[in-house]
């Protein structure tokens, strides 16, 4: 294990963002990090990166507490190197940011021109070199962040949404790159992204933070929702005023609740085709917009109003064969319908 | 005004000639004032630098410490110092009163609040991400310092320049700690009160352009220097 | 407002602490109230001459006598004097202990090449000084005219261009020879914290008098000046009371300044 | 026409970054701008936000000359909201953010606070109001910089990647918002994005940029390839050591081209299924990863060592029926192929 | 060192007492630095506020420019002012000369440099995207600066304090200009030297470290206005 996280916390001005119990990170493998807005995944990165302490608790690397003196730390740093979200240029020449990690490595002077060049050319930014790097657009400036740090071959690479705002063909290189890394030197990569598309075909363990804690599985079709009682007096969860679902018998709701969160279970949302009848209260219709492949299962994206994801097994698609474009029907089995939170902001 | 007219053709003819004595002048003021500008910039920059960067206890204290200090008056600086390198004074051995290096001692201590105070607010203002980017591509604590540094440049090469426009046309310290003694410690400004107090005008303000012919040069050569630091 | 009389001085008269118990007595008298502004001479003769003050209360009389000369005061008034003396130290290594004659002590400074510090700042004192050289029979040089000085003097002869309180403890700091007035020397020799360790070597010539003079500016060149109050001020400045105020003032037990106008 | 842009050129240091000769955006539309990074797309909106003026050119805002004239601009930058890439937030609270751009338009304090509130809680960030807004995550800055812009009610919306860093759940509000605010304000929107899937289901004009022009159609397929002479001195373009293609007959290469671009047009590739036999130089095998609607045509994401696009028509498609996860061959009709670049930077 | 011990003593009577003599000082010396220093400020920051923000031709020449006149003299400042408040100035039937009005003048011309100078640095370190942010959220030229002012704050106020600091502590201009006139222009400077002119080195001490005190008093007071400027 490359990285063993014990009972680690992480507060800001007395709000825990960040609260994992236990975690391991194994070494030479491409981790994806996924999580909402807000999750701590940007947190965790800079305790990975030993940019920041943990307010508590006991972080371990290549099976050693890390001690956090100044030395070790520089030894540490040294190996793991970080891909900020909105990355910063120092105030010089393309090249020159990248020669930085170079420099203070001691490298000699051609080893470093022949690294400056090789890393600038794989993402695309050669004929750039000269020029000021705070001139660069946003997309090349994330580019040219990850080049800085490739150029470096640290054991350990932690990306923060390395590629929210390259352009596709980037996109690609980039992906095809830190696999390349990855096979030929071995180097751990972890990667934060809000892309399950990129997720699932680079990475090869998946971890997912929400509220600062790592979760099994990511709650997606999560949706804001309004209670609304029709004519019969039931209740009916509303979704941005586009779809209507009916509440699972179970499910306690207060009185005084008007809006709140639901979550619908992707794998428990069967689907059928063909089906052109009156939408009901268990039942929604919608056009399949995408579909794709992920760890083993059949991702597809139904635009019902909002845009709903299905998770489907390979056999069960196989079997089925929806073609995007359809339209089908969306059925939700028992406690597919979760509310999750309850409230009433405005009086 | 006939007065500034007198004063400028003064001047001209002062700087025309060469005129040895100015020569002598100008010589002691620039040597006194760029010693004491640089001893107080590499003691002051990273005092400053510390108090806005490291996680010290009590930084506001500090800083409000520093801006304190900038109110020193220069008769007190005269007599600290006098006091420990008179004849009687600790260092008195030393035998510093009325040379260069007393001036340059007090102007040191004029300036380096100054200079300390006013990197504190160019360093302040510096992007912590600077910090972190430089830390993750794995430079040291001290290369780290260095690319902060480097960011925030442009303030401190001001607080440099205006510290060295403070002791170039400082007075009080060079007077009491220089003594004036023409040939060794008279600086431009300490001639220049001297023509004042002689009623001298012209001379005094005649000198005093070429005090400000002599700083617009030495900021040239800054600007050339600096180079790009000014976006 | 009417009361108020604006005074241009040198510094050492201001130092000295006489105006402290002089003013408001005539205060107390006449109800004129006196800003007194202290400067060098030259500077304190210049506000004169432009106007910035009603009178000047300064001791140099040659220019003293240009500034009437030349119709920017009325009259010049001399209202006291003191006297100068060479300070030295105490093993007077030119040897001028006793001596009365300023012109002498000087050769024989010159001579011995003992450090001698000048004011250098053409003040009354400075004035004095010039003229005790130029009577010392040194060869002389220099280029502007009141400014001269031995030949082959670098080393030994010092101008440091400042007051008299500072050319005093830069003397005393250097254990040289200087020109001083009395009044300034007793201060600094009696009433500093740290006194200074230089003594009188050489005092009581005629040629070392110090005579002060007030001098109300001319209304004709600065219609604006009060002048009436300043004519009143002098009038109570020559007075027996005036004069005996000046003449009780002792500072350290020391008479400083001596009453001119009772006896002339 | 809202925009109407005749011989437009913006020029950075000598170097031309956009010219446009022509181009006209409709009112009440929502407009997608495509394009690689550097392509100009930043560049564009700023023009269009009335913060830049061009090198050149002319440009209409609602059938009038814009003059550039301080009060001009003042007017006109009061109907026009431009959401930065990588957005700053002003020092203060979060609510301060939102407020200012109300404030500036001397908008009544309740009436603010009631904007405030309205704005916050469309972007799902209300319950940080009070806090300051430079300790936002990455993406919940980019959300509020968007309510920002909301609170302002503007008449055109300009968004630079509104969602690059947004996580999935906020993506559809987001989007939702913006389909919302122009079906019931009449807002213009035009946003620039990287991600075809949001460009498609949530526009309903396509613009793309390249090089600084528009273009009628995205290159996608664009690879850095290799030359490689095999030992019967054929020559081959090698994609990042993974597929190899034959060139085609007609194409002419400089001996001392080694390295170049080529662009493999997207609706000119064929896809046939079952066939699984070897590769040969106009075929390539793959597996199906991802299929999607997107304005009238299908896109289907194919794996063949490198990411390929295929277009096909929805008759094609309907009838061939690929499924995802599928192994299908890829034929390249004539001129598929084309050498953009040559180059021989090493040498 | 018995010297600053007596001084210290004597700096605590002084304050104990609270001396008459001393508190029309000090009420003088704040007057007056306080009014040079907010007149200053206002013409300095908007000055030095267009320079760096402005998009003026020859920008660098004025920065430069601002910098040399760092380097004026408060001997030349002095004269200068003198020449035309004087009774034979074309601002003479004004009677400015010797009170404290000649003395804000004065100091006045001193820190305008300063601040300006110093503001610009401050300035022209706040990222551009702010600017530009408040003009597409509608803001006109006025709001837009006063939000790139906002943002460089913390530089600014190290500006305008230093240049408090830079007049509190200046003597020459308030000698020249305010003429040490008991009562009216005494300030705690010229108080100073003058007690440093009589040889009474204690109690020039001792009034600068009344001046100290006082300074800190206006420093903490600064800080709490300032509030949360401070990252
Ligand atoms: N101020 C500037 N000075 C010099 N060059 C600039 C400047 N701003 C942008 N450029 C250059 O202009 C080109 C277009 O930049 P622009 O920011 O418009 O690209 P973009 O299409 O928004 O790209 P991205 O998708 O990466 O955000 C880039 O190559 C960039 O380097
Ligand atoms: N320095 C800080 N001070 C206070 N709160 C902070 C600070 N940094 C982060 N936070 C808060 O901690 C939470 C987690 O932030 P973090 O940046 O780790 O989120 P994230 O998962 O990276 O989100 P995103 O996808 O938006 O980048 C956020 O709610 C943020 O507001
Ligand atoms: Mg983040
Ligand atoms: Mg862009």
């Amino acid at each position: 294990m490359l990285y063993h996280l014990t009972g680690i916390r992480q507060r800001f001005n007395d709000r825990t963002v960040l609260l994992i119990d236990h975690l391991e990170i194994e070494a030479g493998r491409i981790h994806a990090l996924l999580g909402p807005n807000g999750a701590g995944k940007t947190t965790l990165l800079r305790l990975l990166a030993f940019l920041d302490a943990p307010t508590d608790g006991l972080l371990q690397f290549s099976g050693r507490d890390v001690g956090y003196s100044r030395a070790e730390l520089l030894h540490l740093r040294r190996q793991v190197v970080l891909v900020d979200q909105h990355p910063i240029m120092f105030t010089t020449t393309v090249a020159g940011n990248v020669e930085f990690g170079l420099k203070v490595r001691n490298i000699p002077k051609p080893a470093r021109r022949r690294a400056i060049d090789e890393a600038l050319e794989t993402v695309g930014l050669f004929r750039y070199k000269q020029a000021p790097a705070k001139e660069l657009s946003g997309g090349e400036t994330q580019r040219l962040a990850l080049a800085r740090a490739l150029a470096l071959k640290p054991a350990v690479l932690l990306c923060d949404e390395p590629t929210a705002s390259v352009d596709i063909e980037n996109q690609a290189i980039i992906a095809a790159l830190l696999q390349q890394i990855n096979t030929d030197h071995g180097t751990t990569i972890l990667f934060t992204t809000h892309d399950r598309v990129q997720a699932a075909s680079l990475a090869q363990r998946t971890l997912i933070l929400e509220n600062g804690r790592p979760v099994p599985t990511s709650h997606e079709n999560r949706y804001t929702c309004t209670l609304v009682t029709d004519t019969n007096g039931t209740i009916h969860y509303n979704l941005h005023g586009r779809v209507s679902l009916s509440v699972y018998a179970d499910t306690t709701i207060h009185p005084a609740t008007t809006t709140g969160q639901v979550y619908i279970d992707p794998e428990k949302i069967t689907l059928s085709r063909h089906e052109v009848q009156q939408a009901s209260g268990s039942q929604v219709i919608g056009t399949i917009v995408l579909i794709m492949a992920e760890s083993g299962k059949i991702r597809i994206v139904v635009h019902v109003g909002v845009v709903m994801v299905v998770l489907m097994d390979r056999t069960a698609y196989e079997r089925q064969r929806p073609a995007v474009g359809e339209t089908v029907a969306l059925h939700f089995t028992a406690n597919a319908i979760t509310l999750l939170e309850q409230n009433d902001q405005r009086p | 005004m006939s007065f500034f007219v007198d004063s400028f053709t003064s001047a001209f003819r002062l700087i025309w000639t060469l005129d040895p004595e100015l020569l002598t002048i100008v010589r002691v003021s620039l040597s006194v004032s760029c010693t004491a500008t640089v001893c107080a910039a590499l003691v002051g920059v990273p005092t400053g630098f510390i108090v806005a960067y490291g996680r010290l206890p009590g930084k506001r204290a500090i800083i409000t410490l520093l801006n304190t200090l900038l109110a020193l008056p220069t008769v007190v600086i005269g007599l600290l110092v006098y006091t420990f390198i008179s004849r009687r004074g600790i260092f008195g051995h030393l035998d510093l009163l009325y040379t260069q290096k007393a001036m340059i001692i007090g102007q040191f201590i004029l300036i380096v609040p100054l200079i300390a105070a006013l990197t504190v607010a160019a360093v302040s203002r510096v992007d912590e991400r600077y910090r972190n980017t430089a830390k993750t591509l794995g430079a040291n604590a001290w290369q780290t310092a260095l690319v902060v540094l480097r960011e925030g440049r442009f303030g401190i090469a001001a607080a440099v320049i205006s510290a060295f426009g403070r002791v170039i046309s400082e007075i009080g310290i060079a007077m009491m700690l220089g003594g004036n003694i023409k040939g060794f410690t008279r600086t431009m400004t300490t001639a220049m009160a001297l023509e004042y107090d002689k009623g001298a005008f012209t001379l005094a303000v005649a000198l005093g352009m070429v005090l400000m012919v002599l700083s617009l040069g030495m900021n040239i050569v800054f600007n050339l220097i600096q180079g790009k630091a000014l976006r | 407002e009417d009361m108020t009389l604006k005074m241009s001085t040198t510094t050492s008269t201001e130092a000295s602490g006489l105006l402290d118990v002089l003013l408001p007595a005539l205060e107390q008298d006449t109800g004129i109230k006196v800003k007194v502004i202290a400067k060098g001479t030259g500077a304190a003769i210049r506000d004169g001459i432009d106007g910035n003050v009603d009178l000047v209360f300064v001791h140099d009389p040659e220019r003293e006598e240009a500034f009437v000369q030349a119709g920017y005061g009325t009259r010049r008034y001399a209202i006291m004097h003191n006297d100068f003396v060479i300070v030295g130290p105490e093993n007077d290594p030119a040897g001028i202990k006793g001596m009365t004659n300023g012109a002498k002590a000087l050769q024989q400074i010159a001579a011995t090449g003992a450090e001698f510090i000048s004011r250098g700042d053409d003040s009354g004192t400075h004035a004095k000084e010039q003229a005790l050289w130029q009577a010392s029979g040194v060869p002389l040089t220099g280029t502007e005219a009141p400014f001269v000085y031995p030949e082959n003097s670098k080393g030994w002869y010092l101008s440091v261009g400042q007051g008299m309180g500072k050319t005093l403890t830069l003397a005393d700091e250097k254990l040289a020879y200087t020109l001083t007035d009395r009044g300034t020397y007793i201060k600094y020799a009696y009433g500093r914290d740290i006194p200074i360790e230089i003594s009188i070597l050489c005092e009581g010539g005629d040629e070392l008098a110090n005579p002060y003079g007030v001098i109300p500016v001319h209304p004709d060149k600065h219609p604006h000046v009060r002048h009436e109050r300043a004519e009143q001020m002098v009038q109570w400045l020559i007075s027996a009371r005036g004069q005996e105020i000046i003449a009780g003032y002792r500072l350290h037990d020391q008479q400083l300044f001596f009453p001119d106008a009772l006896t002339r």
